[in-house]
Formats: structure tokens, sequence, C-alpha cells
């Protein structure tokens, strides 16, 4: 069992690995692009490299935390750096992990100013993620989750379009709002925490354990849940989200719907609701109402942009939406669809991002009527479009149908026999987001269609100087892209299996109520 | 009261005492107009390690009875503060060749180490006027701009105010208990008699006046203007940070309630919002640290809402963090010709493209204060909310938290323009002086200590 | 006398020529020198005497003489604030007032006159406050310095 | 079973797969050039060839083995709590003919098409399509549990949307291929609600189990009712099967080249709501009031298709609607519980309609891309084998006795009239009214296309030839099947499987009279279209103004189009760009604008506060203070 | 009314005209005398009080008060000196050009 021996100092590695490369590049690579991204993307697949060895190390059916490491930081708060690896997030850190090289090839050229910079802020972008999933206590995974603002904040910044200042001040401005009021709930909740238990910790354990009225519940999960719904993001807290997208480089868009998103998603899932299970459970309709009409209005909204980045912007508040309906329907299906469609989202995103992108280097605009019939000028490059393209329609054999039919099943088992007792809100929600699927096909193929078919007309195409296919590069991360889509939509089980376990844990905190005794809500429906 | 006693209770004193001394005779020799900075950096750094070494020796004495005392605790607030010192005068290197300003300050940072120590309302009076007072002649020394004498002007008057104020509560204190004795402080807050109330909020309104804290802020962005950079630093946050141990000292063992409570959650909070409103639209660098400082002003009288046994802990540690942070910023900012463009903040635009080192630690400063972790001053800022959030006040711990998010803005403004602004440097722009840059090293060390082991400092303070 | 002392302290505010109102501040000074000495406390008295107006409000006298800047004429006298810094006046007087009045500490009901001679005064000056003498002597150097160091300022911004 | 290979069946469905893919990569890597179109051909068809012979042989294990289904699982797909979703594949008799029916017409449609798409510029990517397509039909038919048949399901309609834009140079083909995709996805998401309700109840998706269950009538079937499911099942099969009100792609589909629209759009992939609704038999038994629904729905599209086909001047549209029609019938079937017969208009039916579309694929190939009937004629004598086994495949679906169509058209009546099981005459009536216009317009095709003088411009007959041998001699095998097929007595093949439904017993004795009746109808048909078309054309004309605003309504098609666009689409995309676009999504960010700017002004406004005069400071504080006092004296 | 009040009353007033002098004269030297009578105000009731109490630490504390007075004026007198140079004025409303 030595690798369990070696699992926490590996964990550790992993999460830090990015902080290496930042020395680096600042250390040998100041001035000197190339070496920048060579030592970044050394660094990058070093880590993903690392975390397959994890995932595959990983034991599904150990439950509990494992690679953990406990080390009391501040003592005189009770936080402790407390990270390790559960079904919660197995699979997330190893999304990161994987899409971390394929950022950095994928800007290899599109970034050509301050390029060391630019990678300092991917890898500290990189720790900061890591980090906010591996993190097992609530301070730490505050500190990332507010840590990773303020690379992003620059990579838009620095590096993106016309508009950047305004959208990545939105982005910011945006998400610290939401924080706030989260850490006001934090101390908040710890404190009640050491009043009840005369427990001084942020543990995630240990807050699990924590009693709270209602009422206090209710407050409390307001402020968790406006934090991690915009960074979803869930209508009507999205408006951040297009301007970001379309503002931020390619790398940016990737990174922003490749994994930031999840955060909210894995807020919900990790803290919002299992902390405050009664109040989570009063939400339900709520948040069940906004995750349906996240679905429908992204979908809609995606129908009649303009412009490519937000068409796939908006997308992803639609699918995203999704993941909310299968966490909120608290079974096992729901949740386990919920866990795939994130990482399913955050490959086909990223999928799609960079594909955007590519096209965009070669042609500078981002007008969906200045393109047409690609596919017959550019082939290669129009098969991994339609790929990316019927994945996130969620047709079968892609992780996009894993994510959705999991998803979905689970939103209507749970309506089900709510629509037998005479609740029929879940029913219709479930029937409604069902539609979904179709809006998703109308849109995508309406984006296909002007954008591959038709007469050949793309900016910057000369018969002289025709548009180049995808380059050994492009194709070789796309095609990663896609062998991943395909794997976790042939053959989901392994994943599934990982996180069997925390699905059920999940279940399990939110099911049972945890209100003080005595105090009304104490009676479960 | 064994002479021993005295000598070592005071020897952080006595020591700057003996910079001072010793500068004078040179001044009056006439030589080593350069060695007086060394001089005074060696009284300081001399006077600092004191201080930690008695609070390390676990050493409290009361040499005077019922005038002055000191314990661990306050000789480490003094140790933490004089190292605060260190990188001001560093920096100062650039600003002033005489030997004045060192004299000055080592005066001024006299008074400093009185006003947590201080027994009795005279000691304390004596030590915020030799705190201000060298001061008014600070903010004129570098006489870079005439609007320089105004500052000092400005800052006499309402400082002078501030002190009639004290000294008004304190005479009706004065009146009303018989003692002159810090201690009768504590329950005159809870007292039921009208004057008593009056004269306690006269003493408190005096330390507002002196901390700029809404209403009574108005000196503080046009002094802080019209001073120079080491000045301003200076005045952004020792001064602030010793006149906030003289309220720690005020209230010490003391839960706050009722009116006077509500007055310590209303103008913070007000100055908070004011303070980080105000900043947004300003194009002067130390008119924004100003109302940046008007807001952590507000923070900080937060933290009296806590409980009295970690008051002085969160205190301090907010001082320490904050002007850390603070003074990296200072210290690394790039020097010009003209004060006006040295101060101006369209001089630090694109920044980045010229002096990466100085905007990136500008650029980690500006977020530190912003409270965004990991830096320090959310680190900072969470104690004191937590203490707050522990004294049952949460609602006003949300609403300041909320406060704080409308500051985070002109901090990232600043960023933005350091980063992702063009623009082209000034004809005399040269990069901050090498002692400048020592002393941003200094408080980048400082920053990343207290970043990466708070849970050291705080068991240390 | 204290009449006296608050008229000629209205007048300081009220007079548009600076000497005037430094001689109006000197009665103010000299009336409480003598409230002082009515009180019993004559070296109190004594020194307002000595250092305000011997020693304070002769400089300030001089310095008025020394620089004869003529005001422009008409009513520069007051501010734009005076009637709302008025309406302030009279509540901070009304507030402080009622502060003393309605107020129930015993002090203000005592007999009083229990008044103490220079010897006792000085006895407890230079042995229980003799720090503060000692600070006090400090804070005077510190003042020279300043004052040395504003006066190289101005000579420099002269030259 | 000692013969059958470990994984026969995944071979079977795999084998198009591998062609799939090395045609693909072919297409893609070496852009498809003509060098290597044999390469393509070949590997295209081997492929699709050995999947039939391995089928065969299958068949003879399941023969065998006493027709007992064989049960292949392939590898667990995922395993959720107890429920566990296994890839697995299922053959039975049912099976066994949808199998045999699309890998056979399949193969034969690959050879046809090595002739037909000769010359087309991306020959290598039309074989991986249709390979992708035939790979993704078996699944459906071979799949062990619904989530198979899903996967089947979706990835045929993503071929046919591939294959109907496979020209998609011009914006109108992929325009086609977008609708046909979008309109099945309707019927996916019923689809889906169906499955998720079957899962609801049984925690698996093996068909196997729900069926037994609900004959059974066990426990878990009673918590779902049947006729929900049933109906959101069917919704899902009119999508794929072109039923009102989802039949509207199928005729747009003909913009695909015409081997596509025999294979995917006539033979095979239409009819896998047919093969749904059977393989669920076990529901519908239990759920009369679907079965009623289905009848209704398919004898409606049955009838309105024939009207709308009798007016079309496009040869391959008039198939089309045909093809609706057929469909419609064999839904009739299956409401009223005759599934058996469904299956066997599905056979036949694919043997006809693949040989009538092969048939107009030849006619097109001869005239050079020419579609319109009124441009054809006299090709009789130009092209004798494609008019003969067109002529024949033509008698078979118009019914003529003892071809194909005939018998199962026949057995489709007789139950629409008899079946205790929802049976009826007036569905009978419509019917054999839909069968008469059927023979109609099928023989009003043969005439206008083959028949009478030539109505060609010159240089087109100039250039007219009879198709190579690859083609004509699939047409006469297929034209052999439509003539020989009905000879299969598949419905009682299928009976050990699934009985038919009981006759009422009082009409037994109408057997006979229906018989003749349908008979009659079949020749009049023929009459009719040979008075009409044979004759001289003013006659035609004649009728046509008689009755306009019909032809009008009937050329229109109903007009379903547009009425969709106005009412669903437009309104739908006006939504989104102007109440939600334009509307809300600027409202919300305008808002934040907002505030961002109220803080903006409001920080303009304390500035100002700081005027830089000494009085404002000191009064400022003189009111603080007054004001603090008073505040602090309030619990005096 | 006895007499402690009223002298309290006086200081109290005397405090205050101090505060309104600032507030309403814009002759910078003016201003510094009405701060001197501000402390002035202070120091009558520290007086008075000490009197009253019969304890010499009021008197200390204006002591100090004479001392730090006299300092500040010191210091105070060369500060306006340099703003009279350069707007040749002791008008303070001249001296705003800090705001904002």
């Amino acid at each position: 069992m030595s690798e369990f021996t070696m699992g926490p100092m590996l964990l550790n590695l992993l999460l830090w690995l990015p902080m290496v490369g930042v020395g680096l590049v600042l250390l040998v690579a100041r001035a000197n692009d190339t070496r920048s991204r060579t030592i970044s993307v050394a660094i990058m697949t070093l880590q993903f490299a690392l975390a397959t060895m994890l995932y595959r190390q990983f034991d599904a059916t150990a439950s509990g935390l494992q690679f953990a490491t406990h080390l009391p930081w501040i003592a005189q708060w009770g936080v402790s750096y407390l990270i390790g690896l559960d079904g919660f997030n197995i699979l997330l850190v190893l999304l990161t992990a994987f899409l971390g090289p394929i950022v950095v090839l994928g800007a290899w050229t599109s970034i050509k100013k301050d390029v060391p910079l630019f990678h300092v802020m991917v890898l500290l972008l990189q720790f900061a993620m890591m980090g906010a999933f591996v993190a097992q206590d609530l301070f730490l995974f505050y500190l990332f989750w507010e840590a990773m603002l303020i690379p992003m904040f620059l990579i838009i910044g620095m590096w993106g379009g016309a508009r950047r200042v305004y959208a990545t001040l939105k982005f910011v401005l945006y998400t610290a709002f939401g924080s706030i009021l989260m850490l006001a709930a934090v101390i908040y909740l710890v404190h009640s925490l050491q009043l009840s238990s005369g427990v001084m910790s942020f543990a995630f354990a240990d807050l699990y354990r924590s009693q709270l009225p209602l009422s206090v519940q209710t407050i409390l999960l307001g402020a968790f849940a406006l934090s991690f719904a915009i960074k979803v993001p869930m209508v009507p807290l999205h408006t951040w989200l297009p301007d970001a997208h379309v503002e931020a480089p390619t790398a940016g868009s990737v990174i922003l719907a490749g994994v930031l998103l999840k955060m909210g998603t894995y807020g919900f899932m990790r803290l919002g609701f299992p902390l405050f299970p009664d109040a989570a459970r009063a939400f339900t309709p709520l948040l069940m109402t906004l995750a349906v009409v996240s679905i429908v209005y992204g979908a809609c909204l995606a129908l009649v942009q303009t412009d490519i980045k937000k068409i796939i912007a908006y997308s992803s508040i639609s699918h995203l939406g999704y993941v909310m309906l299968g966490l909120l329907s608290v079974e096992l299906v729901g949740i386990q669809g919920a866990i795939i469609q994130m990482v399913s989202h955050g490959l086909v995103a990223a999928g799609l991002f960079l594909l955007v992108g590519m096209i965009y280097d070669r042609c500078h605009t981002r007008e969906l009527a200045a393109y047409g019939g690609l596919a017959r000028l550019l082939p290669v490059y129009s098969v991994f479009f339609m790929i990316f393209t019927l994945a996130s329609v969620g047709l079968p054999t892609t992780s996009g149908f894993t994510g959705e039919f999991l998803a979905l099943m689970g939103a209507f088992t749970a309506a089900w026999p709510a629509h037998l007792d005479g609740n029929q809100l879940p029913l219709v929600l479930a029937v409604i987001a069902v539609t979904g699927v179709v809006l998703g096909a109308m849109y995508m193929l309406r984006f296909a269609l002007t954008f591959l078919f038709g007469d050949v007309k793309a900016p910057h195409h000369t018969p002289e100087h025709p548009l180049l296919d995808l380059s050994v590069r492009e194709k070789s991360i796309l095609g990663l892209l896609v062998i991943a889509v395909f794997a976790l939509g042939l053959f989901p089980d392994g994943a599934l299996q990982k996180t069997e376990l925390a699905a059920k844990t999940y279940q399990s905190l939110v099911t049972t109520s945890r209100t003080p005794a005595g105090s009304p809500a104490g009676v479960t429906p | 009261m064994n002479p021993q006693d005295a000598l070592l209770a005071m020897l952080p004193e006595h020591l700057l005492l003996g910079g001072m001394v010793l500068l004078i005779v040179m001044g009056i020799v006439g030589r080593g107009a350069r060695s007086a900075l060394w001089v005074a950096l060696g009284a300081v750094v001399a006077s600092c390690t004191a201080a930690f070494w008695l609070s390390h020796a676990q050493f409290s004495a009361e040499p005077f009875a019922g005038q002055f005392s000191v314990t661990p605790a306050v000789l480490m607030a003094k140790g933490a503060l004089l190292a605060l010192a260190v990188p001001v005068l560093l920096m100062s290197r650039t600003e002033f060749s005489d030997g004045e300003f060192s004299i000055l300050l080592l005066s001024s940072l006299y008074g400093l180490c009185l006003l947590p120590s201080s027994d009795s309302f005279l000691v304390m009076f004596l030590g915020l006027e030799l705190l201000a007072m060298p001061v008014y002649a600070l903010v004129l020394l570098a006489f870079r701009r005439p609007q320089s004498a105004e500052a000092a002007f400005k800052y006499l008057v309402l400082s002078g105010a501030a002190s009639a104020t004290f000294l008004m509560g304190v005479s009706l204190l004065y009146g009303a208990t018989g003692s002159m004795s810090v201690s009768a402080f504590g329950p005159a807050l809870a007292s039921g008699d009208i004057m008593t109330r009056t004269a306690v909020v006269l003493v408190l309104l005096a330390l507002f006046l002196k901390a700029a804290v809404v209403p009574f802020h108005a000196w503080a962005p046009d002094t802080y203007e019209g001073a120079s950079i080491p000045v301003t630093a200076y005045m952004a946050t020792l001064t602030k940070g010793a006149v906030l141990l003289a309220a720690v000292r005020l209230f010490s063992g003391v839960n706050v309630s009722g009116s006077l409570a509500q007055l310590l959650m209303v103008l913070p909070l007000v100055s908070i919002v004011w303070g980080n409103l105000a900043a947004i639209k300003q194009h002067s660098f130390r008119r924004m640290i100003a109302y940046s400082s008007i807001a952590h002003a507000g923070y900080l009288f937060y933290a009296f809402l806590g409980d009295a046994d970690g008051r002085l802990q969160a205190v301090l540690f907010y001082v320490v963090a904050y002007s850390v942070t603070n003074l990296l910023a200072f210290a690394v900012l790039p020097q010009n010709d003209t004060d006006d463009q040295r101060d101006s903040l369209d001089a630090l635009k694109g920044l980045y493209h010229r002096n990466p080192f100085a905007a990136a630690m500008i650029a980690i400063a500006m977020l530190s204060l912003a409270g965004l972790p990991p830096f320090p001053g959310f680190a900072a800022k969470f104690l004191i909310f937590k203490n707050v959030v522990a004294a049952g006040y949460t609602t006003y711990a949300v609403l300041g938290l909320v406060g704080s998010y409308l500051g985070i803005y002109f901090y990232l403004r600043v960023i933005q323009l350091l980063f992702m602004t063009a623009g082209e440097a000034a004809p005399s722009e040269r990069p901050a002086g090498g002692t400048a840059r020592v002393a941003g090293v200094l408080c980048l060390v400082g920053t990343l200590v207290l970043a990466v082991l708070p849970g050291w400092v705080l068991g240390a303070l | 006398m204290s009449v006296v002392a608050l008229i000629s302290a209205v007048l300081m505010l009220v007079t548009r020529e600076p000497m005037r109102v430094a001689l109006a501040l000197i009665t103010t000074m000299v009336m409480l020198g003598g409230i002082y000495g009515l009180l019993g406390v004559h070296f109190i008295a004594a020194f307002q005497v000595l250092i305000y107006v011997g020693a304070v409000m002769v400089f300030m006298v001089y310095v008025i003489m020394l620089l004869e800047v003529r005001e422009a004429p008409g009513n520069t006298r007051y501010s734009r604030w005076l009637v709302p810094g008025i309406a302030a006046f009279a509540a901070l007087v009304g507030v402080l007032g009622i502060s003393v009045y309605r107020s129930n500490a015993e002090i203000l009901a005592l007999p009083g006159g229990g008044a103490f001679s220079l010897t006792q005064f000085s006895a407890a000056f230079l042995s229980q406050y003799w720090l503060e003498f000692e600070l006090t002597s400090v804070f005077l150097v510190a003042a020279i310095v300043a004052a040395l160091a504003v006066i190289k300022v101005s000579r420099r911004a002269h030259g | 079973m000692p013969l059958l290979l470990p994984h026969t069946l995944a071979l079977i469905a795999l084998l198009p797969l591998v062609g799939f893919l090395l045609n693909g990569f072919f297409a893609t890597a070496l852009g498809g050039h003509r060098a290597n179109e044999r390469v393509a051909g070949i590997i295209g068809c081997a492929f699709p060839i050995a999947a039939f012979a391995l089928t065969i042989k299958a068949f003879l294990d399941l023969q065998a083995g006493g027709f007992a289904p064989i049960v292949e699982p392939l590898y667990r797909w995922a395993l959720i709590g107890t429920s566990s979703f296994e890839i697995a594949f299922y053959f039975d008799r049912l099976s066994a003919i949808m199998t045999l029916v699309v890998t056979g017409v399949g193969s034969v449609i690959h050879i046809y098409s090595t002739g037909y798409m000769h010359d087309d510029k991306s020959f290598g990517r039309f074989f991986a399509y249709l390979n992708l397509f035939l790979f993704f039909m078996l699944l459906l038919v071979l799949g062990r549990s619904m989530l198979v048949l899903f996967v089947g399901w979706e990835g045929v309609g993503l071929a046919s949307y591939l294959l109907i834009g496979f020209w998609f140079d011009d914006l109108t083909n992929a325009k086609a291929g977008r609708k046909a995709f979008i309109t099945n996805r309707i019927g996916d998401a019923g689809f889906l609600l169906g499955m998720f309700l079957l899962y609801r109840a049984f925690g698996t998706l093996d068909m196997d189990t729900i069926n037994g269950a609900f004959l059974t009538g066990s426990g878990a079937a009673m918590l779902v009712p049947a006729s929900l499911v049933g109906l959101l099942l069917f919704i899902g099969a009119t999508g794929k099967s072109a039923q009102i009100p989802l039949y509207v792609w199928l005729p747009d589909a003909m913009a695909g080249p015409t081997p596509v629209s025999a294979l995917i759009h006539a033979a095979t992939m239409v009819t896998a709501g047919v093969y749904l609704t059977v393989r669920m038999s076990g529901i519908y038994m239990m759920a009369p009031e679907a079965s009623q629904v289905i009848a209704v729905v398919g004898v409606l599209t049955a009838f309105f298709a024939a009207t709308v086909a009798l007016v079309q001047t496009d040869i391959k549209k008039v198939l089309a609607y045909s093809t609706v029609s057929q469909l419609g019938f064999m839904f009739l079937a299956l409401g009223v519980g005759a599934y058996g017969v469904a299956i066997f208009h599905v056979v036949t039916h694919a043997f006809f309609k693949a040989c009538l579309f092969l048939g107009a694929g030849s006619v097109i190939h001869a005239l050079g891309g020419e579609q319109d009937i009124r441009k054809m004629g006299g090709l009789r004598t130009k092209i004798p084998l494609t008019f003969w086994t067109f002529a024949i495949a033509t008698a078979a679906i118009a019914g003529i006795p003892g071809l194909a169509g005939f018998f199962s058209k026949d057995e489709i009546l007789w139950y629409a009239f008899a079946s205790a099981k929802g049976g009826a005459p007036w569905l009978w009536g419509i019917a054999a009214l839909t069968a008469l216009m059927t023979a109609f317009y099928m023989f009003r095709l043969l005439w206008l296309t083959f028949m009478g003088a030539s109505r060609m411009s010159h240089e087109v007959e100039h250039h007219v030839h009879e198709s190579p041998v690859s083609m004509t001699g699939v047409l006469m095998l297929l034209a052999l099947l439509s003539a020989g097929g009905g000879y299969i007595g598949i419905p009682h093949f299928l009976e050990a499987q699934i009985p038919l439904p009981p006759v009422v017993e009082r009409l037994e004795h109408y057997e006979h009279t229906l018989l003749i009746v349908s008979i009659v109808l079949a020749f009049a048909g023929l009459g009719l279209a040979v008075f009409m078309f044979g004759g001289p054309t003013s006659r035609p004309e004649a009728i046509k103004q008689g009755l306009l605003p019909v032809h009008r309504l009937l050329s229109g098609k109903y007009f379903v189009d547009e009425l969709y666009d106005r009412v669903i689409v437009k309104p739908l995309v006006w939504f989104s760009d102007v109440v939600l676009f334009r509307g809300s999504d600027k409202l919300l960010d305008g808002s934040l604008n907002g505030l961002a700017s109220l803080a903006q002004r409001s920080a303009g406004l304390l500035s100002r506060v700081q005027s830089g005069s000494l009085h404002v400071y000191a009064l400022m504080v003189m009111v603080g203070i007054v004001g603090a006092v008073l505040w602090s004296w309030r619990h005096v | 009314m006895d007499r402690v009040s009223l002298l309290l009353w006086l200081s109290g007033a005397l405090f205050s005209l101090g505060l309104l002098g600032v507030i309403v004269r814009r002759n910078a030297l003016v201003m510094l005398m009405c701060m001197e009578l501000m402390l002035n105000g202070v120091n009558l009731s520290l007086v008075t009080f000490s009197q009253q109490r019969g304890d010499a630490a009021g008197a200390v504390l204006v002591f100090l008060v004479f001392v730090v007075a006299t300092a500040e004026i010191a210091l105070a007198i060369p500060i306006v000196l340099l703003l009279v140079r350069f707007k040749r004025s002791m008008d303070i409303d001249r001296f705003s050009d800090l705001k904002g």
C-alpha cells in the first residue's frame, strides 16, 4: 500500500505544482516567451499526469477523504490546511488538470504580448482552481475561491477584446458581491457552530454536523446560494457571463467555461445544500424553477445571437441548468448525471471555445454572418466542429448525452412521486427541461448551418491566400478533447463508480434534517 | 518606583530620545546630514528590538504609578509600530536630505510610544500632542508645492480643535469622577450621568478626529495630498495606528453597549461607505489613499464592538496588515521631478510595461487593502468582523462587509491603470530610490509573512 | 468679571482688525486670570498672565504688526458659513450647558473652596507628576526643532 | 447455441462502424479524391454485406435455438445505485426480420450507390455516412435496452441529417437536414419522457423485462399508466415515422441523394417508429386508448398524405408522400393490434418502395438530374429495365393481386375493419379510399414518367441512357422481391411471439367481400389513371380547372409548413430576440450599470463636500460633536 | 445658579466661541487666536474642577496646556507667515487648492 502513504504527498505536489511553475517562469523566463510557454505546458502536463495517477489510485469503495493532508494553520480560528480527494472533487480535479495543458497549447500562438505574465496568470489561476476543489476547509476554500478572481481579472483585462476592461470589471465586481455576502455567512456559520458545539473549526466534516434553525439556515443558504448562483451562472444573475466570454481571450473563455463555472455548481453540491439541508428543501422549488428558466432562457438567447462566442456563452448557461436540476432532484441518478454534466460541459464548451478561437485567429471576426461553407474550406476543422456541436446537443455516445440524460432522468424520477402526491411543479419543470433538448438542437444546428454549410464565405480568405486548416497542434488538442468526450459518453461507468459514494453522501446529507431539536422545522416532510 | 524599572520600562522611549539627542548634537556640530538617516534608523531599530525583547521576556512594570505602565502586550504593540517606522525612514531617503526629518519622526514616535502605556490622561494628552505636533512640521518639510503650507495649516487647526475637544472631555470627566486616570474612562462609559456621558463622547470624538472618521475626516484628504510621500505614509499608517492604540487603551477591558456602541457602529459604518465611495473619482494617489484610510479607520473602530479581550489583538493585527501593504505601495512608487506627477494616478498608466516590479507590488498592496484573499488585508478584516459577529452585531458586520465591497472598485481601478491601460512614462520618471526599494522588499516580506503565517503572527500578538 | 470675559470673547469674533481681535483676546485672558485669582489658585492666574499675555500674545501682536497685510475692504470678515455656524454654536453651547446643568455629579453640589497652595501643587507636580514634567521637556525640544524646521523651510521657500 | 460466436450481434452492428471509420478517415484525410473511389466503394459495400451474412448466420442460430431469444450482453454502461444500464443485444423473431431487412436492403442499396454516386466529389464521405447509418440502425433494432435503442434512434437521426444535407453547398439541402433533425428531436423529447416514466417504474430499461411486466400486469407495471407511456413513446414514433403532426420533414428530406431516400426515408429508418411500437406491444396491449389514438392518427396520415400525393409533380415528392401514406397504414395496423401485419407491411414496403425510389433514381440519373415528371414521358423505350422494375413495384404498392403489397395491405384493411381491438368500419372506409388513391397516383406517376410522348428538352433527351448494371441489377432484385415478398408469411411467423388480435365473430364472413372490394379498388385506381393520363393532356387540365381550389390546397400540401412557421418558429424567434434578448437581458444589464453610475454620481457628490474650505471642515466637526453628544443622550 | 455651573457655562461658551471663530472668521491669525480661546475655555473648566476637588491634577493639566498652546503658536506662526508669503493674504478662503 505504498501509494497510500505516497498519496498525500502527491496531492500536495499536484496542488503546488503551478506555483513552482510560476517561480520558474519568474526566474528563468521573465523575458523569454517560448521558454515561458514550454515551462507552463510542461508543468501542466506533469500536473495532469499526477492527477491521472491519483485518479487511478483513488479507491471508489473507501468512504471519506483520501490522500488527505491536515495541518493546523491558523489555530486561533480553528483554520487548518486540510486538503483531500473524495468523490465530490475527484472528477473536477481531473478535469481541471486535463484542461490545463490544453489551455496553454491553445494559447500557444494567439497570445502575443506579455507572454510570460500570461503564463504566470494562467498558472496562478490553475493553482487557485485546483485549491478550491481540493480544499476541505471552508476558510481555505474561500481563500482559493476569491483568489481565482484576480488572475482571471488580469487575463480578461490584459489580453481581452475591445471592451475588455468593462467586461472584466463587471465580472469581478459581480462575483465579488456574492463572495462578500458569503463571507458574512461563513463567519456566522462558524461562529454558531462554535456556540452550539464548542468546536472552532472550518472543516467541512465538522460543519456538516452544525445544527441551525430553519430561519438561520435560510438566510445563510441565501448568501451562499447568491454567490454560487452568480458563478454558475443562473438566470437572472448571468449578465456578466456573455460579456466576460466575448471579451476574454480564447484561453480565458476556455478556463472560464471549462472550470470556473463549475465552481458554482460544485459549491452548491459541496456546501450550499449539504450545509443547510432544511433550507435547501425550502429553496428547492425556487432554485429548480430558476434552473429550468436558465435552461430555456439560455437556449432561447443562444438561438438569436449573432456573435459566435455569445452563442456558446449562452449555451453554457443552458447546460449548467441541467446540472442544477440534477443536483436538486436529490435522486442518485440525477446527482450522478449532474456531476457528469459538469465534466462534460467542461470538455464540450472548452472544445467549442477553442474552435471559435481558432477561426477567430484566422479571420478576426466573431460575426456569425461573416462565415459560411467552412465545411468545404476547412474539412478537418468542420469535422471537429460537428463533433463538438453534437456533443453539446447531447447526442448519444457523447458525454453530453450521459450528463443530460441522467440529470433529466433524475429530475423526472424525483418529480413523478411528487406528482402522485399532487405537487405538479416538479413534473411541469421536468417536462419543460426536456424540451430544452429540442431548443439545444435548434440553436446549435442554426450555428452549424450558417457556419459550415452554404456558399464559402470567410473574411481574409482569398483564392491566393486560402485559410489554412488546423495545424497539428490544434488537431492534437482537439483530438484529446474528442477522445475524452467519447470516453465519457460510451464508458461513463468508471467515472460514475468513483463518484457514487459521494453522491450517496450528498443525498443523505441533504435529506436528513439538521435543525436543533424542538425547533418547528425539526420534522422533515 | 525603582529606577531600574523606570529604565527598562521606558527603554524604547529612552532609545528614541537618545537618537534625537544624538541627531540634534550632530545637527549643531553641523555634520552628517547624510548619516542622520542611519542614526535614526539605528535608534528606531534598537528601540523596536528592545520593545520586542522586553515583551518576549514577559516584562511588565508600573514605574510611575497611575501615569505610565507597560505590559508584554503593550510592548509588543509598540514594537510592531516601531518596526513599521523602519520602512518609512528608508523611503524618506529620496525626499529628505537633512536631519530634521529624522528628529521630528523620532519625536513623533516617542509620542506614539507613550500612548498605549499611558495610565493618566495627562500622559495621553502629551502623547497625542507629541505625536501630532512634529507632523505639522513634517507636512511642510519636503516643501515641494505651495499647497503643503495649506495642508499643514488645515491639519494644525483641526487637530488643535481635536486637542481642545479631548481636553474638554477630559476635564468634564475629571469633574465627574474626580480622577485623571485612564481607568476611570471604562466605568464612565456605563454611567448614566449626562455630564459623564458628554465627557466620554467628547473624548471619543477627539480620537475620531485624530483618526479621521466621518464627519471629522475632512482634514485627511487635503493634508495627505499636500504632504510628501513618506509623511503621508507615516500619517496614514503609524499616526492612525497610534490613535487606535490610544483608543484601545481607553476602552481596555470594557465591552461597549447602548448608545455608545451605536456611535461606534454608525460613524465607522458611514466612514467606510464615505471613504470607499469618495475614493472612486480621485486623480491624486495620496488623496485616494487618504479616503481609503478613512474607510479603514471605520473598520478599525468596528473592532471596538467586539469583546474587550480580543480587541488589542484585532486592532494591532489590522493596523500591521494595513500599514505594511500601504507602505509597500508608497515605497515602490516611482519617482518624478514634480510632486504632482509623482502623485497623480495617471502617472501609473501602463506602469507594468515600464516597471513590472513596482506595478506588481502596488497591485498586491491594492488587493490587500481591498481585503481580497489571500492577502493579509483579508485575514485582518476577517478577524475584526469575526469578533463583531461574535459580539452579536451581525447586521452591522454584514453592512460593514457590503461597505467594504464598495471599496473593491477603486482599488481595482488602480490595477487597471497599472496593467490594462496604455500610457507612456513622464520624461523624468525613475524607479524608486535604492533605500525605498529596500523598504519595499521589507514590506513585501512582511506581507508574505502575514499572508502565509497569520496564525504565527496572531500567536505573537 | 466672567461677563466681561465673555463679552470680549464675543468681540474677538466681531471686530475686523486682527490687532483689535488680539486685544480682545488679551482682555479675555486677563479676565480669566482674574477668575482664577478669585478661585484662589493664584499661581495659575500668574501663569495665565505671564505665559499667555506676556509671551504668547505679545508674540502674536508682534507678528500682526510685522505683516501689515491690507485685507481687502468690504465684508471679508465672515465666511459664507456665518449663519449655520452660529446655529451650530448655539446648539453646542446648549449641549455643553445642559450636560452641566442636568448633571447630578456630586462635585457640582460640593461647597468647594478647598483651594490648595502653590506648595501643594509643586509638591504634587514634582512627586506624582514628574514624568509629565520630563515629557514636557521632551515636547518642548521637539517643538523647537519643529519650529526651526518650519522656519528653515520658509527661508528655503523665500530664497 | 454452439454455433454462435461470442459476439455475433455486436459484430453485425460494429462492422458498418468500421466501414464508417475507414471511409470517414480517408474522406477527410485524403479529401475523397476520385483515385480512391474504388477503395471507398469496396469498403463501403463489403462491411454491410458481411453484416448481412452474419445476420443470416445469427438467424440460423436463432432457428437452431428454437427461436428462443438470444441475449448478448456487451458491457455495463453505468451502474447507479441498484439500477444498472447494460449495453446488451437482443435477437428474437422481430429483430431478426428487421435486421435482415436492414442489412439486406442496406447492402443492395450500397451496391446501387456505387453506380449512382459515381463521380461525385465526396464519394467516400457518402459511403461513410451510409455505413454510419447502418450502424445506428442496427443498434436500434438489436438493442435490448431502450437505452441502446435510443442511441440508435438518435444516431439514425444524425445520419439522416448528414445525408439529407449531403450536398451542403446548396443551403436548402442543409436546411432540410436541420428540419429533419429538429422535428425528430421533438419526437425524441416525448420518447425520453416515456423512457423516464418506465425507468421510474421498473428501475431498468430492458424492453423484454418491461413488456413481460406489462403483459403479466406485475406490480411495477401498475405504477405507471400504460396509456400515458404508450402515447409518449408514440410521440417519438410520430417523429421518426413521419406521422401527423410531425411528418413535415420527410418530404423535404428528398433533398438527399436518391439512394438515401430509398434506404433511410423509405425502407428502414422511417419504420423505426413501427418497430418501436411492436417492440413495446406489451404496453399497447394494455393501453386501448393509446392504440385508438394510434389507429386514428395512422389512418388520417395515410389519407392526407395520399391526397397530397395526387397532385405532386416531383417524382421523389410523390414517392415521399406515398411513403408517409404507407406508414400511416402501418400505424393503422398497430392501432388495431395487428402488430405482425404492420411488420409484414414494413417488409413489403421496404421492398417495393426501395425499388420505386431506386427506379426514380435511375430515371433522374438517366435524365441528368431532372425530377419534374411534367418534363418526362415516353421513357419506356429508352430505359426499359428501369421501366419494368418500376412498373412491377408500382403494381405492388397499388395492391394489384399477387404482388407483395396486395397481401400486406389487404390484411391491414381487414384488421382495420374487423379487429376486436379497435377495428371499425369507418377506419376501413378511409383506408380503402386511401388505397384507391394510392393506386391512382402511383399509376399516374408511372404514366407521366414512362408512357405517352416525350416532354423532354432535346439535349436532355439526347443524353438519356440506361443506368449501369450495378443499379439495374439491384432494381431487378428488388422488383423480384416486391413481386414475391408477399408470400413470406411474416404475420404467422411473428404470431408465436406477438399474437394477432382476435376478430369480431359476426364480421368474419365479410372477409372475402372486402378482399374483392380492395382488388376492385386497385384496378379502379389503375383505370382512372389510365383514363386521365393515357388520353390527351387536355383532360387532366380540364379536371384541374374544375377543382382549382382543391388542387391549390393539395399542391400546397395543406400549407402545413407555412402554418408551423407562423405559429411556432417565428413566434419563438421573436420572443427570444425581442422579449428576452433585447428585453429582459438588456433590462437586467441596464439595472446593473445604473447602480454603477449611481455610485459614480454619489462619489462626485462626496468630493464636492470636500470643498477645501477650512470653515466647512470646522463646521462639520462642530455639527458632528453636537449630533454625537445628543445621540449619546438618548438613553440617559 | 451656583458659581460652579456658571463658570462651566462660561468655559463651554468660550470653547464653543473658539470653534465658531474657526468657522466664521477668515483671517488665519484670528483663527489661531480662536484656538487659543478654545484652550482657555478648557482651562477654565479644569481649574474650576481642580479647585472644587482641591487636588492638583487639574492644575497640572492646565500647566501642560499652557506649554502645548505656546508650542503650537510657536509652530503655527511661521506656517501662517509662509501662507501669507504665497498669497499675500491671510484670508483662509484663498487657501482651498486642496479639495475634491
